[in-house]
């Protein structure tokens, strides 16, 4: 070794590593008790629960690419559930309980970090609503504190709180149980846990149509051939508004792109994740050091997985005004998602008008915390023909009683 | 019709403040090394104008301020101290001299004869900044978007477009361009031309 | 940053435009007349193909004009654009 | 320090000095930092991330995977490519192990960006590049030519190959020099396109003051965005050469074979004195002769090919050269750096070794395709190149040159390069509308051998892969990826997420092509049908700050402010951001805190005669026979019976019945209306009136005008505010009669025109006087000129409007509350067949009883302050979470005039609680208050008329 790189640290070194059997890709079977639409991490988190909850295991995941290869590994991989309404604590409150124990029931490590997240205030009016979403998530049981700009610093001492910039951080709510995972590790996790208990994963399988025959779901049709299924379960998130189309299903959703990105490994600088939604911005830095960061969905609908420049620029922009340091990293890599956005901006989970046929999804720019949460639900759900009663809040009815879960309005915790 | 909001004020001798007034000596001192001319003209008349462009009322109008107004989209057209320019296919701007909008409004008015239209005197909505000399369109390429080369964007365009984070009206003239801020950004749209400027001004 | 063809002001850039998703959904004639599942269908659920879509854009930044646009949600490729009040044309 | 011991004989320049891992070292201008530590002979320059194996130089340019450098002087940056880094004088940089380094202070550089439009825009200043600006350019076409080295010539910067009989980068330079004179051609050096998106908007990142050091001047940006928007693109990217995974291939002294040859020729680096060549094609003999000319001994070369190109076969064997047919390298050997290659028959047979201190590796050459790629080409697999090509777009651009796999073997030859470039720019100009006159002349080009066939090879088998690698800069090995594909996996993609390949610094540039051969190696699989990862923005790393660019600081979003701006700073008000805007908050006296202050301006207003600057307020100009019609529709209550010279508050919902917006109407003539907004709302307000007018009710003539800064507006409040404005408006009839409340009266204020309103958001006897925004200044200043007049802010207007229990859309509305929800259900219209968000008012959830209402609340001690946003529950002791919540404080304060605090909350059935006492959790308290009505000041309304 030279002199120059002797007795450095490897900071590469000490990331666990994969099993050596993960699943195996399956042939589809003519017929399956359970069809899961969608193998992201929501249906792989689904399938695990019929099985191990319910003991049902003769469940098809069908994934039209690879397995995880949609908004589940593209997400900024954030874990919290300090929302503001109380049907949306109940449901990312129970996932997050979950996540606390999910790397020792699923055998796999999963990065999972409580390293805190901090949601910044930059007006009087983020500051209101900051405080009653911490006065509302402890009611709920959910940790939340409302700190000072001072104890933001404290907290996260590279956030730039001088009152000079243009629009100053006045605070912030912190959930110190929220953090990140690593989104791979989780969707393997799942995977290998509900393969091992019997449940078929089939990739590169597209599902192009659903059997629908008096009011009722038989099967789908898809790429590799028809399955027939006593319920068919869709988790096909950015998709599925094409995907229920098929059985005349419609759906309140829009589909559009969202982007995040990630910097070069980078030594420790950023021990929590912020989150600002005024100015568009959520970082954390990842086990390796590479600094994760999203940004703002892009305005028209679209399903290229693709998001616009400008985008970057302004979140960018924005992004240096919090963390002026990070001046000088580099962006290695942007991509983007296609994510189902409602209206209320709360996610859509339970029965639809088809018997047998069931539906999960619009959960935005905010599925990838609430995975074994509506993993367990909707599993519930799928196996009782009942919602979970965390998941009975978010059915479609919603639309016309007009008892939506408006998450975007006050607490603006859309991500 | 009663009052118009349109009513241009009287002019008092004292009192006015124009919105850039402020960056006065800032632009003449990035304008010193002659590469680059920034300036406000202010108080220039400004009247809205809204009509069906097929109507007789809008022809009537056109005679009545001298000055047909343009329907091709992203044009002005000018005559004596007046410049009309296309804000959107039935909406005009018309920009005078200081002091002209009370007159233009009433002949406008007069020129609709009762006919369905909108006049309004928005002289003090917006004020007119000048970015002139060779760099100009450097400058102004540093925030917008628009195709300013004079194939595309020579003297008798005008669009409503962004500059930065501003909306803005830009016309181009013969010696540079002109750009309408609204006043509220005014001292925004001027911070930021004059930080576009330090490059060009520095290196003469 | 797509390149949207204004009808009135030419090719700009997205970011001038508003987006104001589906096209051709009228306000209800009579909305007092509706059930509470249509009034919810007008409310709160639009379109959301993967391919061609009729859609509005208002150039805000610039004529202030609303139109629609037929767009591949697929590709991004706008196919045509029309103004308000004009039928969505056909694409091949 | 010593001379620099590989600099090759014989060259001169000038002397820059620089410092590596604590270290004084020289260079010459020109230099790489890469190409000056080869020079002085430091092999090994970083660390592994994972293993912690030290790593040299690789490769010449951006496809670097090795040598990562941290800078430490002029300034903290991390992570770059040695071989992109331009050296200076005064550099100081350290090799890294991995992880970079952010500064811990303020990075003091400008950065920028700009927008430029061309007719073809030509990515790549190389043969093919150069050929095709050249063509583009002389037809008279607006053409960029952007390329991201220092200096133009590409590929022919790095061989010895003629031009015309001179050296090809003269050529270049001469040729792009003559292209840079054009008026309507534009060349950007050091310009790295990096992203490629819709309707060819490319976005390039040009590198302006980096190769300056200390001495880059601090008016220059250092970095600038460039966002061209070009009519046609012409990708001449060229390729990247791969390397072959085999034991040690990661030790110092293994090297791109290419990469060596631009080391000795352009760089005049002697990266070894003794080598080895392991090549799948041609490509690599001319590497090995370059290197051999410069005074490199070539041990050996392995081919693993049973024929390589005859012509450069002969060309070894006139120089002594030997040639191994169907060899391959086993293992590069060596502690910390190469000693020595062990070489054998491929599959087979007996090694050797050789003693070497350098191993060029030439695997084959990869088109670049990332650009096309990204601007949602499709690639297709070429079977003579084994590699990815580029195939169909929609988009309006074409690979030409090597970047689209000219010559189809995987050796660039210059002359089709040439011709495909030209080729690409007439048609890129053509298509752009342009006439293109044929007989463009190219330069002549040496006769090239014609070149043999390439085999792909991607890995030399072995009993042990634990040392084969892959991805070297992710430490990926060829054991990592069969694990992974051992594992079950069988998409690149998994095994790229399994084994972290390809997601590093150089994002795989020569690792990419190489993992999916391993994989597709495993599985038994044919590369072609396996595809490859998909190509990300941007092309190479790309810093924060320049996207950022010079949107930062007041910059960053605009600061609106008012006419009377400049006063209030003045008298040192505090300010609130509101939107866009800068608003006085309050105006605090000496020694006063925000409390005192607020006090003070609430008692003024209620006692005196106190004035606020309300110019922020939105205004529209609603003008046309059906304004009154359209304004009915808009409105839940009704607009068109109000009188002309009269004024009425409205509240807007949206279709599903929530509250939007709310403000006054004024009417100033039979069709002539003016709209006031919400200040947050303005543009919102306006734009929803237009997309109604426009896509609902064009029958309607109607047109909306915005006036927003046409008026400042000075509201003056208060029971003296009569006797005040009497004074500044002589002319004006003030009485309560002759001026009554919700009426207006144009006028002469302090000897300005100006329209006043007898509206008040007080309850006080109010006026708001709305003048030219030119005399706004001038009116506020005859205002507060006789010093009576107490100038209040944002927080003062707020307590003011909150003791009349008037909400503030935005903070005691959330979008989700309805304007009965408020207690207005007076102004919900019944007469009115439709309205919008009548409709929603039918459905169960908005009639529900147990909505939340807006009421008041008194906390029983009247000195607690409840906070903003605190909850309240019925129980004075809190259960086990969950609590269901019965709703929560919207506005809380201390109000001077009710002698105690108060707050309005949004609450659960709220006004059938009126009485009841509740509780609001304040940290580890029960804070009991009293439900009562929203309007807890004045109820009778007696005030308003002074």
């Amino acid at each position: 070794m030279s002199p120059g790189t002797q007795g450095r640290r490897t900071p590469g070194a000490d990331l666990p590593g994969h099993p050596d059997r993960l699943w195996r890709s399956a042939e589809p079977k003519r017929a399956y008790d359970v069809v899961i639409v969608g193998g992201g991490g929501h249906g792989l988190a689904t399938a695990y629960y019929l099985a191990k909850n319910h003991g049902i295991t003769d469940v098809a995941v069908l994934e039209r690419g690879w397995l995880a290869g949609g908004n589940m590994a593209r997400n900024t991989t954030i874990i919290r559930s300090n929302y503001l309404w109380d049907e949306s604590a109940g449901i990312y409150e129970h996932a997050l309980k979950l996540w606390e124990g999910l790397e020792e029931d699923l055998g796999y490590p999963l990065l999972f970090s409580q390293r805190g997240v901090l949601n910044l205030a930059h007006s009087l009016q983020d500051v209101r609503d900051s405080v009653r979403r911490v006065n509302a998530n402890r009611l709920n049981g959910v940790d939340a504190e409302w700190l000072t700009p001072e104890q933001v610093k404290e907290v996260c001492p590279i956030v730039d709180i001088s009152p000079d910039v243009r629009y100053p951080v006045l605070g912030g709510t912190y959930q110190p149980r929220a953090g990140i995972a690593k989104h791979d590790y989780v969707a393997w996790g799942f995977a290998k846990a509900a393969a091992d208990l019997g449940v078929d994963m089939i990739e590169h399988c597209e599902v192009t149509g659903l059997d629908v025959r008096d009011g009722r779901v038989t099967g789908v049709q898809t790429t590799r051939g028809p399955i027939a299924a006593k319920k068919v379960a869709l988790a096909a998130a950015g998709h599925s508004s094409v995907v229920a189309g098929y059985a005349g299903v419609s759906l309140p959703l829009q589909s559009h792109p969202l982007q995040a990105l990630v910097s070069e490994l980078l030594e420790p600088v950023h021990p929590t994740v912020v989150m600002s939604n005024a100015v568009h911005v959520y970082v954390s830095q990842a086990h390796k050091g590479e600094l994760v960061m999203g940004a703002g969905i892009d305005a028209a609908n679209s399903y290229r997985q693709r998001g616009a420049f400008h985008i970057i620029e302004r979140q960018m922009s924005a992004a240096l005004e919090l963390f002026p340091v990070f001046a000088r990293a580099h962006v290695l890599r942007t991509w983007g998602g296609v994510v189902d956005v409602t209206p209320d901006a709360s996610p859509v989970v339970g029965l639809t008008p088809v018997e047998d046929l069931y539906v999960n999804c619009g959960w935005g720019t905010g599925g990838f915390k609430a995975t074994p949460g509506v993993g367990w639900c909707y599993a519930h759900t799928v196996a009782t023909g009942e919602p979970h009663p965390l998941n009975a809040p978010f059915s479609l009815d919603r639309f016309t009683t007009g008892k939506l879960v408006d998450e975007h309005g006050a607490a603006a915790v859309a991500h | 019709m009663a009052d118009s909001v349109a009513d241009s004020v009287a002019e008092p001798a004292v009192g006015r403040r124009s919105p850039a007034a402020a960056f006065a000596a800032r632009f003449e001192a990035a304008s010193a090394g002659g590469s680059l001319r920034l300036a406000e003209i202010p108080f220039l008349a400004q009247i809205n104008l809204r009509v069906d462009p097929k109507s007789p009322a809008a022809e009537r109008i056109g005679t009545a301020i001298g000055v047909p107004l343009p329907v091709e989209p992203g044009t002005t057209a000018g005559g004596g101290d007046l410049e009309v320019l296309w804000l959107g296919p039935d909406e005009w701007l018309v920009v005078g001299p200081d002091g002209a909008a009370r007159d233009l409004v009433e002949r406008i008015e007069e020129a609709a004869a009762g006919e369905h239209v909108s006049v309004v005197d928005v002289s003090a909505q917006r004020t007119t900044l000048v970015v002139g000399g060779e760099r100009a369109r450097d400058v102004l390429a540093h925030g917008c978007a628009l195709d300013l080369h004079p194939r595309a964007f020579g003297p008798g365009r005008c669009a409503q477009t962004m500059l930065a984070r501003a909306a803005v009206v830009l016309v181009a003239g013969e010696d540079g361009f002109r750009l309408l801020v609204r006043s509220s950004f005014a001292a925004y749209v001027a911070e930021w031309l004059l930080d576009a400027s330090v490059e060009y001004v520095a290196g003469g | 940053m797509l390149l949207i063809p204004c009808p009135w002001c030419g090719p700009r850039d997205e970011a001038e435009f508003h987006y104001g998703g589906q096209a051709h959904v009228a306000y209800p004639e009579d909305p007092a007349a509706l059930s509470d599942e249509e009034w919810a269908r007008y409310l709160f659920f639009r379109d959301n193909p993967k391919g061609l879509f009729a859609e509005r854009w208002s150039h805000t930044a610039g004529c202030r004009r609303w139109f629609n646009a037929v767009r591949d949600t697929a590709t991004n490729e706008i196919h045509a654009v029309y103004r308000t009040g004009e039928p969505r044309p056909v694409i091949a | 320090m010593t001379a620099q011991p590989y600099r090759r004989e014989g060259v001169t320049g000038k002397t820059v000095r620089f410092r590596f891992d604590g270290r004084d070292y020289e260079g010459l201008e020109g230099d790489t930092l890469a190409s000056a530590l080869l020079a002085n002979g430091v092999r090994a320059v970083a660390s592994s991330v994972k293993l912690g194996r030290p790593r040299g130089v690789y490769a010449a340019g951006c496809e670097e995977p090795n040598a990562l450098v941290q800078i430490e002087e002029p300034f903290p940056e991390p992570m770059l490519q040695a071989t992109t880094v331009e050296l200076y004088d005064g550099l100081v940089a350290t090799g890294l192990p991995g992880q970079g380094r952010l500064a811990d202070r303020p990075d003091p550089a400008r950065y920028d960006a700009v927008h430029a439009h061309c007719d073809v825009l030509v990515v790549g200043a190389g043969p093919a590049g150069i050929a095709a600006a050249g063509v583009a350019a002389r037809a008279g076409g607006r053409v960029i030519l952007a390329d991201e080295r220092p200096e133009p010539g590409g590929s022919l910067l790095g061989t010895t190959e003629t031009l015309d009989g001179r050296p090809g980068r003269e050529w270049a330079a001469e040729e792009v020099a003559a292209l840079a004179a054009l008026p309507e051609v534009r060349v950007l050096r050091r310009t790295t396109v990096v992203g490629h998106y819709d309707d060819n908007y490319v976005v390039a990142v040009e590198r302006r003051t980096n190769h300056l050091g200390a001495a880059a001047p601090a008016e220059m940006a250092r970095e600038r965005v460039w966002r061209i928007r070009a009519t046609r693109v012409v990708l001449a990217t060229g390729g990247h050469e791969r390397f072959v995974a085999f034991a040690g291939n990661d030790l110092p002294g293994v090297m791109l074979a290419g990469a060596a040859r631009t080391y000795a020729n352009h760089y005049r680096v002697l990266p070894g004195r003794r080598a080895v060549v392991f090549t799948t094609d041609d490509s690599a003999y001319a590497a090995a002769l370059d290197l051999a000319d410069a005074g490199v001994e070539i041990a050996a070369i392995a081919d693993v090919r049973r024929a390589p190109g005859e012509a450069w076969a002969a060309r070894c064997a006139e120089r002594g050269i030997e040639v191994l047919t169907g060899y391959v390298v086993t293992a590069a050997k060596g502690e910390g750096e190469v000693s020595s290659v062990e070489i054998g028959p491929r599959g087979a047979g007996a090694t050797r070794e050789v003693a070497a201190d350098l191993l060029l590796v030439s695997g084959g050459w990869t088109p670049v395709v990332h650009l096309f790629s990204q601007a949602g080409g499709t690639l297709r697999y070429d079977e003579g190149l084994g590699a990815f090509t580029p195939g169909e777009t929609r988009q309006a651009v074409e690979a030409a040159g090597f970047a689209r796999g000219v010559g189809g073997t995987g050796v660039r030859t210059l002359r089709a390069c040439l011709e495909d470039g030209a080729e690409a720019g007439r048609r890129a100009l053509a298509a752009a509308g342009f006439a293109v006159a044929s007989g463009h002349r190219l330069p002549a080009a040496e006769e090239e051998p014609t070149a043999a066939p390439a085999e792909h090879l991607w890995l030399v088998e072995a009993g042990d892969y634990g040392t084969h690698f892959v991805d070297l800069q992710r430490d990926v090995t060829v054991a990592d990826v069969l694990r992974a594909t051992g594992a079950g996996l069988t998409s690149v993609e998994h095994v790229k997420r399994y084994t972290t390949a390809g997601t590093a610094h150089d994002q795989g540039k020569t690792s990419g092509l190489l993992t999916s051969g391993v994989v597709a190696h495993a599985l038994g699989v044919d590369v072609a049908e396996l595809g490859t990862t998909t190509f990300r923005a941007p092309y190479t790393p790309v810093s924060f700050a320049a996207l950022a660019g010079r949107d930062r600081g007041p910059l960053h979003d605009p600061v609106r402010v008012t006419a009377m701006h400049e006063w209030h700073v003045a008298r040192g008000a505090l300010f609130e951001n509101a939107g866009q805007w800068k608003r006085p908050w309050y105006y605090p006296r000496p020694g006063e805190d925000m409390e005192a202050a607020v006090l003070r301006e609430c008692r003024a207003a209620r006692e005196d005669v106190a004035a606020m600057d309300a110019s922020t307020l939105g205004k529209i100009d609603v003008v046309g026979p059906d304004a009154a019609v359209f304004l009915d529709r808009l409105y839940t209550n009704m607009m068109s019976t109000l009188k002309v010279g009269s004024i009425r508050y409205g509240v807007m919902c949206r279709p599903d019945g929530m509250v939007f917006d709310d403000g006054t109407v004024i009417r100033l003539a039979d069709d002539r209306f003016l709209v006031t907004t919400t200040t947050g709302n303005a543009a919102a307000v306006l734009d929803w009136m237009e997309e109604w007018l426009q896509t609902e009710w064009p029958d309607l003539r109607v047109h909306c005008t915005s006036v927003t800064e046409q008026w400042a507006t000075v509201a003056l409040v208060g029971p003296r505010s009569r006797a005040v404005l009497a004074r500044l408006a002589p002319g004006l009839a003030v009485g309560n009669d002759s001026f009554p409340f919700m009426t207006w009266r144009d006028t002469e204020v302090a000897g300005i025109e100006a329209r006043v309103c007898r509206i008040s958001f007080s309850g006080e006897l109010a006026y708001e006087i709305n003048v030219s925004s030119w005399f706004g200044l001038a009116l506020w200043e005859a205002v507060m000129a006789s010093g009576e007049v107490t100038p209040y802010g944002t927080e003062t207007m707020h307590v003011l409007r909150a003791e009349k229990g008037f909400p503030i859309v935005g903070q005691d509305t959330d979008g989700t509350v309805t304007p009965q929800d408020l207690g207005m259900e007076w102004i919900v219209s019944k007469k009115k067949a439709d309205f919008i968000g009548k409709r929603s008012y039918a459905r169960a959830d908005t009639s529900r009883p147990d909505r939340k209402h807006l009421v008041g609340l008194l906390p029983e001690d009247p000195g607690v302050l409840l906070p903003e946003g605190a909850h309240l529950v019925e129980t004075s002791a809190l259960p086990e979470p969950p609590v269901p919540t019965l709703g929560f404080v919207t506005s809380s304060y201390r109000s001077a005039a009710l002698g105690r605090t108060f707050a309005l909350a949004l609450v659960s059935g709220g006004r059938e609680r009126v009485g009841e006492r509740l509780y609001a959790p304040v940290g580890a308290d029960l804070v009991p208050v009293t439900v009562t009505s929203h309007v807890l000041y004045d109820p009778e309304g007696a005030r308003r008329d002074g």
